[in-house]
């Protein structure tokens, strides 16, 4: 006699430890396997660029740092160069030195978070997130020493930065930079050849390089689908055509490739990083700029390379003060996209560390 | 999927943890013990230096929330605004620092302190006594270099890490 | 309820043992000799949970709880008061009986496993001359209040967890029992007591594998990393007890950690030669092995990540039960072919099986499972 | 660097193929008549020599008259991009194609600007609301809503 089941529905979210935010997944299950997901967005939604709408250029750059918290200062960065595009403002020397140092110290940053909760939701218990926490941490102390945030950094200014970095910055940078590449040594002896995480995380969601192309993902989602695109190296923006660094791609677009290429991207940033303080020049961080900014009218889509892919600002000037439309394009909802795709067929276990694989950050989905 | 690894990699990961139980723990136990912060902390509250202030309001058309709220009268014997009201309402503010920053007069400081709990919401409105320049009301030195200065040098947690490399 | 019937040869055993001038009746060292175990098994636990609680920080480079009492030691005693005087939660539409029964349904077995467990020579309450067999029957009893709380809850996500943890516990109870037999085999005894004696060198080194095997499987019936599916915090939240609170879900927490303590104590007396050793006392000896072996779990819990479910069931039929089997087979013709053979040339010819059969093993054993076409 | 093309010369490009579907072609920018849009999409994925198989971004922006759709199109191939735009007209339901069946990308973006600009897409297989709820009334980031 055939036993007779039926599939059910169960909501993974709002409230879950691994949607990393308030996030649901609507799946039907059949035992463990998951026969259908749909996502369901929202919970976070503040309405950020309708906020935006009524507020000065200037004004909107604490909002940014409110878009992808884990990313604060690429955010900064994406929105005053959107900005700088559209207004033809020039900025100094230093302060593109110092805005790269700091969107790559983000990346190491928003990195380790990203890596440190996927091995959790892969059941590590905490440790390797509070290792990761832990580095992560030194890195919020040379942003608290620059701008005296450890989250909401705001530090990046249309012509500039906002300060000079203070002259015991560059020392405790020098000796961050100097550690970090044995930590990351260390992440990998821990996990990386660990054979449980191999067993979950191999050929387990995988995104085909076509359909991550189709689905306009970005970032490491994109690059562990063997995708060798970086706009750092595609479109350079800032000062990173100076530098000399690699772009690590994956092979299958299975969760360990995608794993396996943030902590190749935190070794290149490190490098980045040492080529910056080499190179940074003497001089003005801020150039003036009228304190109510018109830029003309006019559109200007600027974007970059943030930790979780192509962050781009669309901004839209009607010679007043404020923007009259401020889009962002959000990387990680774009890469979410495929999550049905990377899901359909697998386990419950295996759908968490999917999604933990793509990292997202559910301020920047919902914005 | 195979363990194609005879269990090396769980050794390995294991003598890492195990290498870690020697380390010096990282946490700082904080009402007994305080790390310095950042001489440029963007800490809770304002300060307000009254000698300064001339009630131009620039700090609060600067403010991406509308947290201050200014109103002035003009003093024809001194021939200047007098500030009747400065209010700031602590529930909004983001702690941006853009009113700091564009003060012309260097009169608004963001405070060095972050022990600001409160426990009920009117109290985080904050009137102009309240925010006064004083003894206990240490300002930063976010975007005033002279009294970042003053501070002393934030503890980090990179010279605190006792791990040799 | 012959158990509880004087004439039952085991309690002529225990009274036989008693020193003839103690006072009272076989009844009253019986319910002495309960509170004491019970009061010894809580006094562990409550020192398991602080071991590892302040283990697993120092393992992640923190402190661990240290407020509680000096160094924190009262930290489980403040954790129990919390968790006494929570609200007792019982979900609306939840089965409430089977809700009610079943923490104490998974904790009593737990506890019952510590009559046959020898804490010094003798010094068990009941030395059953099944004693072993004993262990393996109770032990497994705990997944049946495991379930009842997962269907009890009327939760989605414990009934997911309920499952697991049936699936899991019946499948590692079969090589869980086979590597007891090489053990057995080599005493010719089931009792707890009589396998302690006859280690004269620990059978760990004798039974490599099987201590393996042993280890492995008794991780996943009692659901410790790599084996915590069951719980999964990261998948399915807290597993079958996602709806207890208060008192009830104190129970479940005890349990956890009275079966660790259980089968800490058990791998002590197979495999590391129970209360045996030189200089210290018996007694100390048995909690110093009981205690190294916790923290060997521990360590393990705060490294490595979890399996998944099909993964979990794949090791436990294709790995680790034929290699059970092979074990068993050796032992029997080690047992018969040399029964007197020199032990330190069969310690390093079973260390060398054991190191052949991993390799092989590592190399062909697939864990199968993947993508489910839908 | 990401070369942007010059909206003439695909215009160039595109109109024999497309007669009098380009209304207006500037810097980087293709203004594109809406109903022509899906047909001329695919031209754009799929002619050699632009293979836009990358769709950066979809955004739309409320002037008044019109709701202008804009795509951002990148070929990852070739490194070089291309801003389309078309226009919709009317505030009670404007509508554009959806290019979901060319880019999977556009799934969810379409989705957002129908939930906060109230823009249908046409052939969109799941269109509806994405951050507010079923019955959120009007559409936050039209001009008109206050």
């Amino acid at each position: 006699m055939a036993i007779k089941t039926e599939p059910f529905v169960i909501n993974i979210g709002p409230v879950h430890p691994s949607t990393h935010g308030v996030f649901r997944m609507r799946a039907t299950l059949d035992g463990e396997v998951i026969l259908d997901m749909e996502p369901v967005f929202g919970y976070l939604h503040r309405g950020i660029e309708k906020l935006a709408e009524g507020r000065t250029y200037t004004q909107n750059i604490p909002f940014t740092d409110r878009l992808d918290y884990l990313a604060s200062m690429s955010n900064n960065l994406a929105y005053v160069m959107a900005v700088e595009k559209l207004a033809g403002i020039s900025i100094p020397e230093r302060a593109e030195y110092l805005r790269v140092i700091m969107a790559e110290l983000q990346r190491i940053a928003s990195h380790l978070i990203g890596v440190g909760a996927f091995l959790n939701d892969c059941g590590a218990f905490m440790t390797p997130f509070l290792y990761m926490f832990r580095e992560r941490e030194k890195i919020l102390d040379l942003f608290e020493m620059v701008c005296g945030q450890r989250l909401t950094y705001n530090y990046m200014r249309i012509g500039g930065v906002s300060q000079d970095i203070p002259e015991e910055f560059l020392p405790a940078l020098d000796k961050f930079v100097r550690q970090m590449p044995s930590f990351i040594d260390e992440y990998d002896q821990l996990l990386a050849e660990n054979e449980i995480l191999l067993a979950r995380a191999k050929g387990v969601g995988i995104l085909p390089k076509e359909l991550a192309i189709s689905i306009s993902a970005s970032g490491p989602v994109l690059r562990g689908s063997g995708v060798k695109w970086d706009i750092r190296k595609a479109d350079p923006y800032s000062v990173y055509d100076r530098f000399q660094f690699d772009i690590p791609i994956g092979s299958t677009g299975d969760t360990y490739d995608r794993y396996w290429v943030r902590i190749q991207e935190m070794r290149q940033s490190v490098r980045i990083i040492k080529q910056a303080m080499e190179q940074l020049p003497p001089g003005e961080v801020l150039t003036e700029v009228p304190h109510s900014l018109h830029p003309p009218v006019g559109e200007v889509y600027g974007h970059i390379e943030a930790p979780r892919g192509e962050l781009g600002f669309y901004l839209v000037s009607d010679n007043s003060i404020a923007p009259y439309r401020f889009h962002v394009r959000p990387p990680t909802l774009i890469n979410l996209t495929a999550l049905r795709d990377m899901m359909i067929g697998w386990k419950i276990a295996d759908a968490v560390i999917i999604f933990g694989s793509i990292d997202i950050c559910l301020a920047e989905v919902d914005r | 999927m195979r363990f194609e690894r005879y269990g090396i990699g769980v050794a390995k990961g294991m003598a890492l943890t195990f290498k870690h139980l020697f380390r010096h723990p990282i946490t700082t136990q904080y009402p007994e013990e305080k790390l310095t912060v950042s001489r440029r902390t963007r800490g809770n509250e304002l300060v307000w230096d009254r000698g300064k202030c001339t009630g131009c309001a620039t700090c609060a058309k600067s403010c991406p929330q509308g947290a201050i709220r200014i109103v002035t009268s003009v003093s024809t014997e001194e021939n200047k605004y007098l500030v009747e009201k400065f209010e700031v309402d602590i529930g909004y503010c983001i702690f941006c620092g853009l009113c700091v920053e564009s003060c012309p007069f260097d009169a608004l400081f963001l405070s060095y302190d972050y022990e600001r709990a409160r426990y009920r919401r009117q109290e985080l409105v904050m009137a102009k006594e309240g925010l006064l320049l004083s003894e206990k009301k240490q300002p930063s030195g976010y975007a005033r270099p002279k009294v970042e200065a003053t501070l002393p040098k934030q503890t980090l947690l990179l010279d605190r890490d006792k791990v040799k490399k | 309820m012959t158990i509880f019937n004087p004439s039952f040869s085991s309690v002529n055993h225990y009274s036989a043992t008693l020193p003839p001038d103690w006072p009272g009746g076989f009844w009253l060292h019986w319910g002495v000799f309960v509170v004491i175990i019970f009061a010894f098994v809580m006094a562990m636990v409550m020192g398991f949970i602080y071991l590892e609680r302040r283990g697993i920080g120092r393992f992640q480079v923190r402190l661990g709880p240290n407020r509680v009492g000096p160094f924190g030691v009262l930290q489980p005693v403040a954790d129990a008061i919390k968790v006494l005087i929570k609200e007792d939660i019982v979900p609306a539409k939840g089965d409430k009986w089977v809700y009610w029964l079943a923490p104490v349904v998974a904790f009593v077995p737990a506890l019952m496993i510590f009559a046959v467990v020898p804490f010094q020579d003798g010094a068990l309450l009941a030395d059953l001359n099944i004693g072993i067999l004993y262990v393996v029957a109770i032990s497994s009893v705990s997944v049946v209040g495991i379930f009842m709380a997962g269907w009890g809850s009327n939760n989605k996500y414990s009934l997911i967890g309920a499952m697991r943890a049936v699936a899991q516990v019946v499948s590692y109870e079969i090589p869980l029992v086979l590597s007891i037999i090489g053990v057995v085999l080599l005493t010719g005894a089931l009792s707890m007591n009589k396998i302690v004696e006859a280690q004269t060198i620990p059978f760990i080194l004798l039974q490599p594998l099987g201590f393996l095997i042993y280890f492995l499987a008794a991780c996943a019936e009692i659901n410790r990393t790599p084996f915590d599916l069951l719980e999964a915090e990261s998948e399915i939240v807290a597993g079958f007890h996602v709806e207890y609170s208060g008192m009830k879900f104190a129970l479940f927490y005890l349990t956890e950690y009275a079966e660790a303590l259980a089968i800490s104590a058990i791998i002590t007396t197979l495999f590391l030669s129970g209360w045996r050793g030189p200089i210290l006392p018996p007694f100390l000896w048995f909690l110093i092995k009981v205690f190294a072996v916790f923290c060997l779990i521990f360590w393990v819990r705060s490294t490595i990540p979890r399996l998944r479910i099909d993964q979990v069931m794949a090791f436990a039929w294709k790995c680790l039960l034929p290699l059970a089997l092979i074990n068993l087979f050796i032992t029997g013709i080690q047992v018969i072919v040399w029964p007197e053979a020199l032990p330190w040339a069969v310690v390093f010819l079973n260390l060398a099986i054991m190191a052949v059969l991993v390799v092989l093993w590592s190399k062909f054993f697939r864990l199968g499972g993947g993508r489910v076409e839908v | 660097m990401t070369l942007a093309l010059s909206g003439e010369d695909v215009a160039a490009k595109l109109e024999p193929q497309f007669p009098g579907s380009i209304i207006e072609s500037r810097g980087n920018n293709l203004l594109v008549k809406s109903e022509s849009l899906f047909d001329l999409a695919s031209f754009l994925k799929t002619a050699p020599g632009l293979d836009f198989d990358y769709l950066t971004s979809i955004t739309a922006v409320d002037y008044y008259d019109y709701f202008e759709v804009v795509y951002h199109l990148t070929s990852i191939k070739h490194n070089h991009s291309l801003v389309v735009k078309t226009r919709c007209y009317g505030r009670d339901n404007p509508t554009v194609p959806s290019v979901v069946s060319l880019w999977r990308g556009a799934d969810f973006q379409e989705r957002e600007i129908y939930d906060l600009m109230g823009i249908s897409f046409d052939g969109h297989p799941n269109l509806k609301r994405i951050f507010l709820w079923e019955g959120f009334q009007g559409h936050p980031l039209r001009k008109d809503y206050l």
